[in-house]
């Protein structure tokens, strides 16, 4: 491997879906001039990576890692302080490494309900003997080993300090291009670097700030389930619809791909700038439009919203205020009193 | 998780919300009549219920409050006309997602008193503690670091093994 | 968030003052003890100076912080004491007197919420040290603030023209100010003018007042705006814009002389429920009395025959000047004014809500205000009270107190004027048919200027009085004597006896009652009712005239039950409240208030609907919204509605209130360690 | 057909049976059919409660608690008789407020294999009934005689309008629910002053003189506004006024004539039903007279009581107007006037 | 004494597969274990959500393939509210889906399959890789792949909403159509594709089949395992990705039945083992015998080659004719050589690029009949679909609200999980014996073992397909490293 002065560029994906690294594949011609400007020490999926050679890399060496995925295992804990260690720039890349993202939902239940689940529960599971993967098992031939899982997934952030978050499931191919113009740049003195902390590849306002739909005073008189509605108009706010959209809450920076597809947001990219929690935001914005001052007629109306955790935290709830449910924190489901 | 407040004696943390214009004034209308009540109640006071967001809630629980009390002007006598419906409204949700997190509903509740109801506040604010009480600690383990979360669904010197 | 998680020290200086408050405090809380551990525990957090004193609102507890702004170079200051709504304003002062922002001063409550409702001291003090962090992590965060001042529009609209309203309107035209008086009836006077005496001292009701209404009438400053309501207003302290309807006269005020022609011509009577109480009758074409203010009459439409069947007309025909004129139609004014007075009055309680009582099934009960017009010379019967055959003279009269008044079943409160009015009528009919009075009450409450030396008065009159709630008062005769009477069966609580008293006639002392549109009328002018429907006062004690909004004031009756006097004097007293603004030119308000971050807005439009004042507005071109800081009252409702976390709320910010949730658990937090540790 | 559990009490048995009969006689008109329940015991009557508390409630919880037992379908009990309303209302009111008294009286049915769940079942007088889940509107419908020229005069008693708790009777000190219904049938309706006075409950066995004396109130009065007939709802009410006339005429040697009727019966016969199956013409005192001058189908009466003090009407004060509520009350001829 | 031999595909703290192989006295293969060290447990935490949601939550389990959980869990999503969707509508989805099929067996092809073709197996390590294939081919061509994941991705855009994590398949149908023009765009970019996949082909024939030493490798029996094959099948019995019945045929070919989503549970049983978090699904009606060959045993594969194999041909004219070259040149149905898989994707590359454009050039593709208003009682569905890595099984409960109370999942790699293993078992044996040396040939062997199946262990694994980066460590008596071996390490 070809060592010159070039800085050098790490891509990591701890507990993830892969979406973050078709994203930055997406960016087609751009990947050459990332080719162009870095030397690449460490990219699994696209070129033979080793951690031997990160860890024999002298600590801060690596000028720019993009590091997606959550934390599920202590392997992917090990993983992000190792990446922190040999990095000057750890960008938090993906709703995965921000903020959890979908599988953050896990949070909502415990581990140990998960495993029962998976191992006995499921239908098609023909698991007589109860056997469940061990961390440390004895094969007559010698004794194998599976990494441990949290009891609660984690953000990035919440296990190693992060100098950026760019946030998106995955991030936009183009806030990519656009992102790595900017380290560029910045590497050639050609412009500076925004403050530790902040969020990069993104807009500081919502997605309705880029969204087209027309809008007015928002009175929510009920809240829709989207198969429900019998012709989505294609130029009005769907909230104003019923439809339950999650883009008054979510940072911009996507180009409002979903409620240009008639689709809700669904939230991907996170809290606007400084926000503190996702979900606050949403269940406050959604409740005070509600039209109605009866509890009872109000209560009809939120029936609309059939999982009000999952609508307000689908990809915020690692890094949320609450971070996981209490079950999840104590490891068992309606046994607290058993610990 | 082992609650670090399960001892038999388990006095719960409430944080009440306030509104200037009503139940503020109530509790201090409580004071001035010498009303007691028990000092597991700590308040805040905010312009209106009006104010109240989600995130000052989820940040007590959050912060180990064992419950929280959101008060304001009756229906119709708001100060601001009728933003304490805002309040109801948010309320409302609010118990629906806190319970699907595990956090009781008894746990977070609404009382409209009005400027002179000290003698109702008194008895609002005895009820939810009496009532958190038997709920028991919430004491929520977020603000915990790391290392103390059960990090092995599994036997833990297993864990431990696999750290060394 | 970052600094919360890992609270490296903080770059404030702050001082944290605990008072005493004598005993008041220091009695439950152990102070010495709060301000060292506030010195100690705190220090991370940048408490520099910790004390405790007396009495810190004592001008001596003032220097105290002042010099420690001075010397000590504090940046911010926290007192624990009293309730804000007492002294927030005094620690500000003194800290705007050391040089800070006032702003950067915080007050939490250890008395009305500690002190005060707590017993076991070593709660109460570590409650007081989780209050006191909770002030000090907050009080970081405060900022600098600079009170809103805006201008302040020198008229005045004054909402009705009953006594009160005409004193302050009085009061305010003679000191140059021009008001604007609205009264929904044809003429103003309000109840007063249907008044025959007025207690104690039994001078004419009219002969007193007409006066005040006729100058109220012809004052360039007032501008009298009666047949009238106010239907629309918006804008705020200063800035009032008011839409009020002049319902159509049918009458060309400019040529009508008030002659009087035309009432007299007209063929069509109708019982006047309004000025005479239903027990005389006036014309379809009307002035309610001879001394009406204004002059000119009105045309009741309901009753006119033209208006009903299209022909008629007689009042036209004859009217010297003609001034008729049918096409007249409502019509819509607007004016600008600085402050509102609402001085909307009160209505009487309908006896028919007690039918025992027997009002309007028994002839010969009536209500006070029927009686007053019974006695009035101007009334039906000139003054003679007779009963409702129209000549029979009672020979025995009851009164009935608290009718409607003190009774569970509907008020709960003491109408006030109940007692010395049934007085009054006692000392009438003794006066004009020596009649035998009874006076049936529950207490007698004479409280006022030679109040009670009119009851001695009364007394030695030989009215009699029987302390006892009335059962019922009936025509079904049981003994002798009681044939063709109306008994009134009622308890004497002083001999224990059960009585039943023959009379003639009954008089029900009604309850006063709020404006059964109250609540329209406090949506209308953004001010809030009491449970039972009485506009509330700023403070009942301290700022009785003023209201929770800014420039909007009440007076009179629609604050509560009053007599004349009572009414008067608010009708000056608010009429000064509002010269104090008036004269500053402009007034200074809490800068506590919401704004919208243009960058982050997505101009959703969640926070469009959320404000009662219409202080957001919505720019169509840019696609934001904004906050109009003038009319922003600062309640923060759209602060916690913004889903994008675009608006800020100055004085109680996220991070404050966030930071001060952190610092009230604080304590816990060390005590759960040592709990932890052993487990 | 709305249904309900119907509790008649002792007296519907024996003396009052013709406001039994008249009741089972309507009820088709009114649409409304009746459980009667199994097996129940005394009431306890006036006295009762105030001589052994507790074993009045437990005496009442039987009745409840069979009641709850063959609740099926309603669990609103409609009792006609007052004493029987009363008791049992107030005893389930006591119960559904005083846990320890619900514990005890529930302890001492279980002797039964009893048992009673407080607030299970709604106690609702007849009256009640027929003039709120019935409705005006309905009965004028089913008039076929009106009760045209017929005075009538409303006596209501004590113990079904008092004591007021819970507002379980509009007005309860001036009701005015039986005029409205009068009016309902055609009758003619007096503003009776006395209708909710003392019948002297169980005074005639006590001291005669007193009870003769409250009798006398009631009747003269009655007699004063030319009432043709007195209609009750209460059977004790009935049996006193009813039965001890005579008594009370020779008492004082007067010759009082006013028949008392159930409104039951007055309904029936709007309701086009034969004197003879609605029970009438077993009271005391005649009320063919009476019921002659509406025609009803009946042998020669004496002539009606000429008029005592004719009045002509003068020219005097108006009257202030009655609210709709009281739209009975306004048109109830006061004392004087005489049609 | 045991001699153990731990193969990390990619350092254990990189948390992926791992291979470990255990030795006898002899030096003999004891025993090998391919494990997967993590769970993300979707199917636990999809229970709660409206279930109009899922189609959007599962996209989450793999950013490589989420369009084949996004139509599997839209199918059961429609499923559940028994509702049919409109026919534009179910072709909208079928478009999508063709583009993506053929954008993800282009990338295989180039950037991972390819290199051990268009380079040679023995070629140097570092270069076997996309941009080896660069320079040997030309950028030109290099410059047609990048235009083929485009142009693909484009279209899943167009119609998806998005290029990853497509949210416009809703229950009963999509929240959208597409217009005229969107149409025309995508007609003339199938036309092209097309073009492509033929190219490609003939690409393969050249230089694999032009190349006896390739063709040995390729029918060699190194790479064979004789398992049953499973594939979704029209009503013609002609291979289809979208829709239709799954067919499932013996190691000799003979069909031994089909069944539909519904009825997967009485085919489909999977088995837990102790040393690694993903199961091992098996033909229940066979039952589980053990990691072994034959007819006895349920280990089946889902593989673009079984689905060949499963089905009577294909539904395009184009492909068809390679289906049947395909067949003669390896010698009849069924095929069991794993390499030959590569060759069945691109057979599947030409389907997909015809059928792309069969669906643009359809008249009813661009109607606003794209949605049907549910109006039945949600219960319970089954969704299945052809993802490129096998057959794809989505089952949802849900209450009368429609919220899910139950999830089932079978996803398309883990089809394979088990003849996987055996092949690494394979390679292992076939090229370690007593006191042999044990040379990057291994490594070479397990890894295009593995690569063959394209394992997208998405959920678990994150490997993109085939990319298998591997390290040995060697282990003498005394368990002392004695030699690391490695490759893409």
């Amino acid at each position: 491997m070809t060592t010159n002065a070039k800085p050098k560029f790490a891509m990591y994906w701890a507990s993830s879906c892969g979406g973050c690294e078709i994203a930055v594949l997406n960016i087609h011609e751009k990947l050459l001039e990332v080719d162009e400007a870095f030397e690449v020490v460490f990219w699994p999926v696209a070129m033979d990576a080793k951690v031997k050679d990160v860890e024999a890399l002298p600590d801060q060496s690596i000028t720019l890692t993009l590091f997606n995925g959550g934390m599920r295992t202590a392997e992917n804990a090990e993983m992000a302080h190792l990446m922190r260690r040999k990095s000057q720039i750890l960008v938090a890349f993906g709703s995965c490494a921000c903020e959890g993202c979908i599988p953050g939902l896990a949070n909502l239940s415990s581990i140990q309900s998960m495993l029962d689940y998976n191992y006995s529960g499921s239908p098609t599971t023909e698991n007589p003997q109860d056997i469940r993967p061990q961390t440390n098992w004895e094969a007559p031939e010698g004794k194998l080993h599976l990494p441990a899982l949290f009891s609660v997934l984690q953000t990035l952030d919440q296990v190693v300090p992060v100098d950026y978050f760019m946030p998106g499931c995955p991030p936009e191919s183009k806030q990519i291009a656009a992102v790595i113009d900017l380290v560029v740049q910045a590497l050639h003195g050609q412009g500076t670097l925004p403050g530790r902390g902040a969020t990069i590849g993104a807009g500081l306002s919502t997605v309705c700030d880029e969204c087209p739909r027309t809008r007015n005073a928002k009175q929510i008189h009920k809240f829709m389930r989207v198969q429900n509605v019998q012709e989505i108009d294609p130029a009005l706010c769907l909230l104003e619809q019923g439809i339950p959209c999650n883009g008054p809450a979510t940072r911009s920076g996507c180009g409002a791909l979903c409620p240009n597809a008639s689709a809700q947001c669904a939230g991907c990219y996170g809290p606007a700038e400084g926000v503190i929690d996702y979900g606050a935001r949403l269940m406050s914005a959604f409740a005070s439009v509600i039209d109605s001052n009866d509890p009872v007629e109000i209560g009809h109306i939120l029936d609309g919203i059939p999982d009000p955790a999952g609508q307000f935290y689908r990809f915020n709830l690692a890094k949320s205020l609450l971070r996981a449910s209490k079950q999840a924190w104590i490891g068992y489901d309606g046994r607290q009193e058993d610990k | 998780m082992e609650p670090t407040k399960t001892n038999s004696s388990f006095e719960p943390v409430i944080i009440g919300f306030t509104c200037n214009w009503c139940s503020y004034r109530a509790a201090d209308m409580a004071g001035m009549a010498r009303m007691k009540y028990p000092t597991n109640i700590r308040l805040i006071r905010v312009m209106c219920s009006g104010r109240m967001d989600p995130l000052f809630v989820l940040k007590a629980f959050a912060s180990g409050a064992d419950g929280v009390l959101i008060t304001g002007c009756h229906p119709g006598d708001c100060h601001y006309i009728e933003q304490n419906y805002k309040a109801l409204r948010r309320f409302l949700l609010m118990q629906r997602t806190l319970e699907q997190m595990g956090i009781e509903p008894g746990r977070l509740k609404l009382v409209w008193a009005s400027a002179s109801e000290g003698a109702k506040f008194t008895d609002e604010v005895i009820k939810i503690i009496d009532e958190v009480r038997l709920l028991g600690p919430l004491n929520w383990p977020a603000g915990q670091e790391m290392e103390m979360l059960p990090e092995s669904i599994f036997d833990t010197e297993a864990a431990m093994e696999e750290e060394a | 968030m970052a600094e919360q998680d890992n609270p490296q020290k903080s770059q404030e200086r702050i001082g944290v003052y605990v008072c005493h408050c004598g005993s008041n405090i220091a009695g439950t809380v152990d102070v010495e003890e709060v301000h060292r551990w506030a010195a100690e525990r705190l220090e991370q957090d940048g408490v520099v100076v910790a004390r405790d004193y007396k009495f810190m609102c004592s001008s001596l507890g003032q220097e105290l912080i002042e010099r420690d702004i001075k010397n000590e170079g504090l940046t911010r200051v926290v007192v624990a004491a009293c309730s804000p709504h007492l002294h927030e304003a005094t620690f500000r002062e003194a800290t705007k007197q050391g040089g800070l922002n006032p702003y950067l001063c915080e007050l939490v409550s250890i008395r009305e919420q500690v002190s005060w409702v707590h017993s076991d001291k070593q709660k109460a003090t570590e409650k007081a040290k989780a209050v006191v962090a909770g002030g000090v992590r907050r009080v970081i965060h405060n900022v600098p603030l600079e009170p809103m001042r805006v201008p302040i529009h020198p008229d005045v609209l004054i909402v009705g023209g009953g006594v009160t309203g005409i004193q302050a309107a009085l009061e305010l035209a003679n000191g140059g100010k021009h008001v604007y008086l609205v009264e929904r009836d044809s003429t103003i006077g309000g109840h007063m003018a249907q008044l025959d005496k007025t207690f104690p001292t039994l001078d004419c009701s009219a002969c007193i007042l007409t006066p005040r209404m006729v100058s109220a009438g012809n004052h360039r400053n007032i501008t009298l705006l009666t047949w009238s309501e106010v239907t629309d207003v918006s804008g705020y302290v200063g800035n009032f814009t008011v839409t009020i309807r002049k319902k159509a006269r049918y009458i060309n005020t400019n040529l009508c002389t008030g002659c009087g022609v035309c009432s007299e011509k007209c063929p069509k009577k109708v019982i006047d429920d309004n000025f005479e109480a239903g027990l005389g009758y006036r014309k379809a074409v009307y002035t309610s009395f001879p001394q009406a203010v204004p002059k000119y009459p009105v045309i009741d439409v309901e009753n006119c025959t033209y208006f009903l069947k299209g022909t008629c007309k007689a009042c036209e025909r004859f009217c010297p000047p003609g001034a008729i004129d049918f096409t007249q139609k409502d019509e819509f004014i607007t004016v600008p004014v600085g402050n509102i007075i609402l001085a909307t009055g009160y209505q009487t309680f309908d006896p028919r809500r007690i039918p025992q009582y027997g009002y309007g099934r028994l002839a010969n009960v009536f209500t006070s205000m029927e009686f007053e017009r019974l006695s009035n010379s101007a009334g039906p019967t000139g003054g003679k009270v007779v009963l409702r055959d129209g000549k029979t003279t009672p020979r025995a009269v009851g009164i009935i107190h608290c009718v409607g008044s003190r009774d569970r079943k509907y008020n709960n409160y003491c109408s006030a004027i109940c007692c010395m009015q049934s007085l009054k009528f006692a000392h009438i009919v003794k006066e004009r048919t020596g009649a035998d009075v009874y006076e049936f009450y529950i207490d007698m409450r004479t409280p006022g200027k030679s109040y009670d030396e009119f009851y001695q008065r009364n007394l030695e009159e030989g009215v009699l009085f029987v302390r006892g709630r009335v059962a019922e008062v009936t025509d079904a005769a049981r003994l002798p004597g009681e044939e063709g009477k109306l008994i009134i069966q009622a308890e004497d609580t002083l001999i224990g006896k059960q009585r039943r008293i023959p009379v003639d006639m009954v008089i029900l002392s009604t309850a006063l009652e709020p404006r059964s549109d109250y609540e329209e009328v406090g949506k209308l002018f953004g001010i809030s009712c009491s449970t039972d429907g009485w506009f509330i006062e700023r403070h009942v004690k301290l700022d009785p005239v003023a209201t929770m909004t800014e420039g909007v004031f009440i007076a009179g009756c629609a604050v509560g039950p009053k007599d004349v006097p009572a009414s008067v004097s608010q009708g000056s007293a608010v009429a000064a409240r509002v010269f104090q603004y008036i004269q500053q030119g402009e007034i200074a308000l809490e800068p506590y208030r919401a704004t919208i971050d243009q960058e982050k807005c997505s101009g959703c439009r969640i926070c469009n609907d959320m404000c009662p004042f219409r202080a957001i507005l919505f720019h169509e071109d840019l696609m934001v919204s904004e906050v109009n800081p003038a009319l922003c009252q600062g309640c923060g409702t759209c602060v916690a509605a913004c889903p994008a976390g675009a608006i800020a709320g100055s004085g109680f910010s996220d991070e404050q209130i966030l930071a001060q949730i952190e610092g009230l658990m604080l304590i816990d937090q060390e005590q759960a360690q040592p709990v932890e540790a052993g487990l | 057909m709305k249904k309900y559990l119907f509790f008649p009490g002792c007296s519907l048995e024996r003396n009052a049976r013709s406001y039994y009969d008249s009741i089972m006689a309507i009820r088709d008109d009114l649409d409304i059919e009746f459980e009667e329940i199994q097996d129940y015991n005394c009431c306890g009557a006036t006295e009762y409660t105030s001589i052994h508390r507790l074993g009045s409630f437990a005496l009442l919880g039987r009745n409840l608690a069979l009641a709850e037992k063959q609740s099926n379908g309603t669990h609103t009990m409609t009792v006609p008789c007052s004493a029987c309303y009363l008791n049992l209302s107030k005893t389930e009111h006591y119960l559904r407020t005083d846990a320890h008294l619900a514990g005890q009286v529930n302890q001492a049915l279980e002797a039964g294999g009893l048992h009673y769940n407080p607030g299970m079942l709604d106690i609702r007088h007849i009256l009640d009934i027929i003039f709120n889940d019935v409705g005006i509107d309905v009965i004028k419908s089913k008039v076929v005689h009106p009760l045209t020229g017929l005075r009538v005069a409303s006596y209501y008693g004590c113990m079904i309008i008092r004591p007021d708790y819970e507002n379980r009777f509009p007005d309860p000190e001036y009701p005015d629910l039986l005029e409205k219904l009068m009016s309902a049938l055609g009758a003619e309706v007096i503003d009776y002053p006395l209708r909710a006075h003392c019948c002297s409950g169980h005074m005639p066995s006590i001291s005669a003189p007193v009870a003769y004396e409250l009798i006398r109130r009631l009747i003269h009065t009655a007699d004063e506004y030319k009432a043709d007939v007195l209609v009750t709802l209460c059977p004790m009410c009935q049996l006193n006024l009813d039965a001890y006339q005579p008594d009370m005429n020779r008492h004082f040697n007067t010759n009082y004539h006013v028949p008392i009727l159930y409104f039951t019966q007055l309904m029936g016969l709007a309701f086009g039903k034969t004197a003879k199956e609605l029970g009438i013409g077993k009271e005391f005192i005649d009320a063919r007279p009476a019921l002659s001058r509406i025609g009803i189908e009946v042998p020669p009466a004496e002539p009606a009581p000429e008029v005592r003090h004719p009045r002509k009407k003068e020219e005097g004060l108006p009257m202030p107007k009655m609210p709709a509520k009281n739209m009975s009350a306004s048109s109830q001829g006061g004392k004087d006037e005489v049609k | 004494m045991n001699q153990r031999i731990t193969i990390d595909p990619i350092t254990r703290l990189e948390g992926h597969g791992k291979i470990e192989i255990f030795l006898d006295e002899q030096g003999e293969v004891a025993n090998t274990y391919f494990q997967i060290p993590e769970l993300r447990g979707f199917e636990r935490f999809c229970v709660g959500r409206p279930v109009e949601d899922m189609p959007i939550l599962v996209n989450r389990i793999c950013g490589v393939c989420p369009e084949a959980h996004h139509m599997a869990a839209a199918k059961a999503a429609d499923a559940v509210y028994h509702v049919t969707i409109p026919s534009a509508a179910r072709k909208l989805r079928e478009l999508l889906y063709s583009a993506f099929y053929f954008t993800d067996h282009t990338t295989h092809f180039y950037a991972l399959g390819g290199p051990d073709f268009i380079l040679g197996p023995d070629s140097p390590v570092a270069e076997r890789n996309i941009l080896g294939v660069i320079h040997k081919v030309g950028l030109e061509i290099a410059g047609k792949v990048i235009q083929a994941r485009k142009y693909g991705h484009s279209v899943v855009e167009m119609i998806g909403g998005r290029k990853v994590h497509p949210c416009t398949s809703i229950p009963g149908g999509m929240t959208k159509g597409i217009t005229e023009e969107q149409r025309r765009e995508i007609e003339a970019m199938g036309h092209w594709a097309v073009d492509f996949a033929q190219f490609s082909l003939k690409l393969f024939n050249d230089i694999v089949m032009g190349n006896p030493a390739y063709i040995e490798m390729v029918l060699g029996d190194a790479y064979s395992h004789h398992t049953y094959s499973i594939g979704t099948v029209d009503g013609n019995n002609k291979v289809n990705f979208y829709d239709g019945q799954v067919s499932v045929v013996d190691p000799e070919g003979k069909r031994i039945g089909k069944y539909a989503g519904a009825e997967y549970m009485d085919w489909i049983a999977e088995r837990v083992e102790p040393w690694t978090y993903l199961k091992f699904p098996y033909l229940k009606k066979i039952g589980w015998k053990g990691f072994v060959d034959g007819k006895d045993s349920g280990v089946y594969m889902a593989t673009p080659l079984s689905r060949l194999n499963a089905s009577d041909g294909m539904a395009t004219p184009r492909a068809q004719e390679e289906y049947e070259r395909f067949f003669t040149a390896l010698g009849g149905k069924p095929v069991h050589q794993r390499l030959a898989i590569h060759w069945a994707r691109l057979v599947e590359l030409l389907y997909a690029a015809e059928r792309w454009v069969e669906l643009a050039t359809d008249p009813e593709i661009t109607s606003d009949k794209f949605h049907t208003v549910p109006t039945e009682k949600p219960t319970e569905g089954v969704g299945i679909v052809e993802a490129p890595r096998g057959t794809l099984t989505h089952h949802y409960w849900t209450d009368e609200r429609g919220v899910v109370t139950k999830v089932n999942l079978i996803v398309g790699t883990t089809n394979n999980y088990a003849p996987i293993s055996m092949s690494v078992n394979k390679a292992a044996r076939s090229l370690i014996h007593n006191g042999t040396i044990i040379t990057e040939g291994l490594l070479n062997r397990i890894e295009m073992a593995f690569r063959a199946y394209d394992p997208c262990f998405g959920c678990a694994t994150h490997s993109l397909p085939g990319q298998m980066p591997l390290q040995l460590n060697i282990y003498n008596a005394r368990g002392e490293v004695v030699d690391v071996l490695r490759q893409y390490c």
